[in-house]
């Protein structure tokens, strides 16, 4: 379960990432959408350690620190399977996870030398390749065809199941938030729009909420 | 030209002197990059993807000793080990080991500023990378060495050329003995000297045809 | 010329091995000009064939010499200047008197046309006057080494102390060898031991000798044993090779020896480069 | 620290020929590092970007060059130089001038192939993305340079502090002159030649004490 | 008009490019579509001159190299107004420029401290500040969000209009590919599974065609 109270970043004057209280059950799938700039990868960097905000706190209360996949995630030197082996727990089978993901055939050729959807895909599967209790995704699947983009959705869903994590995700695609969560978090330029069941979300209270999600709709 | 063919008939003359101011002008160099680098590169990286305080004075001061002289550099480690100095006991003035300590001394900023300036470049993104799939600090490092292992290369080639080519350090500890420490600087400093010209200008191609073959063979590691 | 001892001495030098216990070499320390002057280079050899013992000579400006010997670093000493190596003694870093053991001499070179005048002066003090009056270009060692120091009771005798900043004087802080490629390339003034000279005398086309053999010109060399019980070693890692030093300096002076160093630079110049001292 | 309290004495004396040490020094690198600079940072980076046939060999003798004994850099602009030389109508033997001359020589190759190699790790991204804008191979050479601009400032400070570092160079071609061409290097060295051991340290430390200045100065452009 | 005939790409023998005939007519606007690594950014950039062909030709008639933004574009350093003026052609409105891409109150922000979306807007901006007769975008909104996606769609289409531009343009999203293009074109596998006009390509020759539409259509 995270806690988050107080939670303040703020660059530079013009930017303020502001959270007064937002509370994610275990289990939970968070899909954090909102429009750029709105700070989802702010947010889900903070929580993930690899930025510290100016004030206020959070915890995650599994302990163990969060499994978190950049907006750009860096890809190693090095071949597909060598990238994989590195995010790897020693449980997981990893010729499995390279099928899932559709990097079996792949899995020799240099990182350096991949198209861009399947260096996001390498990286997903690296991501997938440990353990964790609580994962974040910052829009792992922006580039990926379609056809992938839901092999991979259901890879992560099976992923969750098994490991009964906490996922916070972030993405444009209305697609994806509804498939994959069940609350979803709205931004709006640093500040929480929206966070209701996935469900629900339909009926937003916030009068940007409501837009966002008739834009998404209309889509 | 004239000079490049006087050098290749130097070496083949396969005058036994020559044979030995090669050899150790060889095993001085490459042991002491090789040295300078195991010292020098893993801590360079650190410090480049590190975000600390001191990290500015740190760096700045790797920097200032890539400023210090040679003869400095020699003198130091002559006071230190000298037999009436307080690492006397090692007696190792005037042998080949006490010119690869020098030359440690002195290629190890280098290597070190270099491999910082180097991995900089690339920390940021990699640490978070790294980070979020739960490997460690002396993991991230090795991953970012691992990234700059190419520009590595390179950086060793800079210290092995700054090795090669040193003399005031070198001619102070080793003594610039014939047959013992005599290596190709202190040959072409002698000869120059002497001003024998000529020879010292044969000698210095010889030591650039020797660094070229070194470039030549590390080439597809730094290029990869 | 320099080849050819090197290349007896390599044959000398494979021809040891296994022959009993090796004998602890043995650490000569000396000015750059004596072994630019390539004397050691043809001595050792000989010193090896009858003793045993090698050699290593490390040569550095005469305060590195020194420095090396007061730091236990050297057993032997062979020098040529006079008040350090009194300031040596002094201090008790040696075993042995000051044994001048042979000289060579100075000598005044500068250009052809010698603007000075100085090939009409009578000794090495005139000339020096003449120089300064002249205000003609006057390279210096000034290094401290026993050639600089050699130049310096010059021009006390002469009773001019040359101003340091004026543009006649050079000051190049260097060893023999480069201080005569500098000379040469200026057209200057120098004084030099006639050793160095000779063995250059190819590169210097500008510059010849212009004053020599006056009898304020003499260059004496001393060989100076350090002392193992210098006050200075007490409780460091110092260790002379005392009976290796012993040796050598016996050598020396033994007929031998002798002899050789009065043929040295005949065969090469033509003439005797240096003069033993006999006891 | 006694050292460095005697540095600062030392400085602090006011010593006319210290002071024209110092200046001579400082004169020297900084003009060399801007010249070697101006030179090797543009071609490097343009060697950095490029793909054409011979880029491999090129690096290789640049990276050779690195390894230049500075006496033999100072040999080769003597014998140029000197008045029987092929330029000996300079007439700049013993001068500042011909001092930064042979410094140019031994700085220039280093910082070609460090600016190559820094240039190297973005160079296909950002012209590939600078063509696509339209932007002529000029300029991006001009992006590239000023992408590396942070790395150029750590290249320029290696370059200068292997300048004032450097002895066997300038005190051929400079001379060691007192009261004209004597610098730090050429200082320290003297110092210990003469067995004046402490104050060669002495002005070891003074001279580090210029470059940590230096480097200071620097540092702020150069972690940007 | 572009004309690609015989045009083949080989990367270490796992894939080849191989385009027998290609024509497309001035002010056409070409989306190119098709899975991870079917070749897209491969054929946007030998068309671009990034990359070299091994064999076969093709020619752009306006002769002028065409303007091209690659899938992961290059941010210099510097401000936002100082990475749009670098594409400037002279004539250009910068102001109005930024204005319609949303970066008027951006202009000054560093390059390095934009979001993922906004450097993917910024990038756009400095595309279209110059004037191209021919256009290759290779998933020029990938990451940005959904009204941002309209507005630099609407952008686009003014630019193509007022300088009658042949545009190329990679995605993986329908709705884009869509409301865009007068033809699609379907790579798989580095080869042309489809190339018809956009109005009937809801019924296409090949089988892969009829899968890759329908799955877009479920979409
Ligand atoms: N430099 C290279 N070396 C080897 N293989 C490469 C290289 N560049 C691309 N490839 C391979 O060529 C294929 C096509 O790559 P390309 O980038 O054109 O795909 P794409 O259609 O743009 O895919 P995506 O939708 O993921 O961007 C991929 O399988 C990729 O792995
Ligand atoms: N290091 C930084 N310095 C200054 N401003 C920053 C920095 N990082 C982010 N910002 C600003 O903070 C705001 C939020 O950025 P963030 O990356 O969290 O947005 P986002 O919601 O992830 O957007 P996108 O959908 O484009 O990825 C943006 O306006 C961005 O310009
Ligand atoms: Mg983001
Ligand atoms: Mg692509």
């Amino acid at each position: 379960m995270i806690k988050i109270s107080g939670l303040e970043k703020r660059f530079s004057h013009d930017f303020v990432l502001k959270i007064d209280e937002l509370n994610v059950a275990k289990g939970d799938r968070v899909a954090v959408i909102g429009p750029n700039g709105s700070g989802k990868s702010t947010l889900l960097r903070i929580l993930s350690g690899a930025i510290k905000q100016d004030c206020g706190h959070f915890s995650i209360s599994d302990g163990a620190a969060p499994g978190y996949l950049p907006q750009s995630p860096y890809c190693f030197a090095g071949s597909v399977e060598f990238n994989v082996r590195m995010g790897l727990d020693s449980e997981t089978d990893i010729e499995k996870l390279l099928r899932d993901c559709m990097l079996y055939d792949l899995r020799k050729k240099k990182s350096s030398k991949l198209s861009g959807g399947e260096k996001q895909r390498m990286c997903f599967a690296r991501m997938l390749a440990g353990k964790y209790a609580c994962l974040m995704l910052d829009e792992p699947f922006s580039c990926t065809d379609i056809e992938t983009s839901q092999m991979l959705e259901k890879v992560l869903d099976d992923y969750c199941r098994e490991n009964d994590v906490t996922l916070l995700f972030s993405t444009h695609l209305p697609s994806q938030a509804f498939a994959l969560s069940t609350k979803v978090l709205i931004l709006n330029n640093g500040e929480i729009a929206e966070y209701s069941n996935t469900s629900s979300v339909s009926r937003p209270d916030s009068e940007f909420g409501r837009k966002f999600i008739d834009q998404w709709r209309i889509c | 030209m004239e000079y490049i063919k006087q050098a290749i008939h130097l070496f083949l003359s396969g005058d036994k002197e020559l044979l030995q101011i090669v050899r150790t002008t060889l095993t001085m160099s490459v042991f002491s990059t090789v040295i300078s680098s195991v010292i020098g590169l893993p801590i360079g990286v650190a410090l480049g993807r590190a975000e600390f305080k001191g990290k500015g004075i740190i760096l700045r001061i790797t920097n200032t000793l890539m400023g210090l002289p040679p003869v400095a550099a020699g003198l130091i480690v002559f006071m230190l080990f000298r037999s009436v100095g307080p690492l006397g006991s090692f007696r190792i003035m005037f042998s080949v080991r006490i010119m690869v300590v020098a030359q440690v001394l002195l290629i190890t900023p280098v290597i070190m500023g270099l491999a910082a300036s180097a991995s900089n470049v690339k920390a940021k993104s990699l640490t978070e990378t790294a980070k979020g799939i739960g490997i460690r600090p002396t993991g991230q490092i090795y991953l970012l060495m691992r990234e700059c292992a190419p520009q590595f290369v390179g950086i060793m080639l800079v210290g092995f050329g700054r090795s090669i080519a040193e003399v005031g350090a070198v001619s102070l500890v080793g003594g610039n003995i014939q047959f013992k420490t005599r290596v190709m600087t202190t040959a072409i400093l002698l000869e120059t000297n002497k001003g024998n010209f000529d020879t010292a200008i044969a000698l210095t191609m010889l030591l650039l045809l020797i660094s070229l073959v070194v470039n030549t063979l590390a080439y597809p590691y730094w290029r990869k | 010329q320099g080849k050819t001892e090197t290349e007896s001495k390599s044959g000398v030098d494979s021809g040891e091995q296994a022959v009993e216990p090796k004998k602890e070499a043995i650490r000569l320390a000396t000015t750059t000009s004596v072994n630019d002057s390539g004397l050691l280079g043809y001595l050792l050899p000989y010193f090896k064939e009858d003793t045993g013992y090698d050699v290593e000579v490390a040569s550095a400006g005469t305060g590195i010499a020194i420095g090396y010997a007061k730091s236990g670093d050297a057993d032997v000493l062979l020098v040529h200047s006079k008040a350090q190596e009194e300031d040596f003694i002094a201090e008790g870093f040696s075993s042995t008197e000051r044994l001048s053991f042979m000289y060579n001499f100075f000598v005044i070179c500068g250009p052809s046309d010698d603007p000075a005048d100085i090939a009409e002066a009578e000794n090495a003090a005139e000339a020096f006057r003449k120089i300064a009056a002249a205000g003609s270009a006057f390279v210096s060692r000034g290094d401290n080494s026993g050639t600089h120091d050699k130049e310096k009771n010059i021009w006390e005798s002469a009773g001019t102390t040359p101003d340091k900043t004026a543009e006649w004087y050079v000051s190049v802080g260097s060893g023999m060898g480069d201080t005569l490629n500098k000379a040469n390339e200026l057209k200057a003034y120098v004084i030099t031991d006639k050793a160095t000279y000779l063995s250059m005398k190819q590169s210097l086309p500008n510059i010849q000798i212009l004053k020599a053999d006056a009898d304020d010109m003499k260059n004496t060399y001393s060989l100076l044993g350090v002392n193992p019980d210098a006050a200075a070693f007490e409780g460091t890692g110092a260790a002379i090779n005392s009976d290796g030093a012993n040796a050598f300096i016996e050598w020396m002076h033994s007929g031998e020896a002798v002899d050789l160093i009065s043929d040295y630079g005949i065969s090469a110049y033509g003439e005797q480069l240096f003069y033993v001292i006999e006891k």
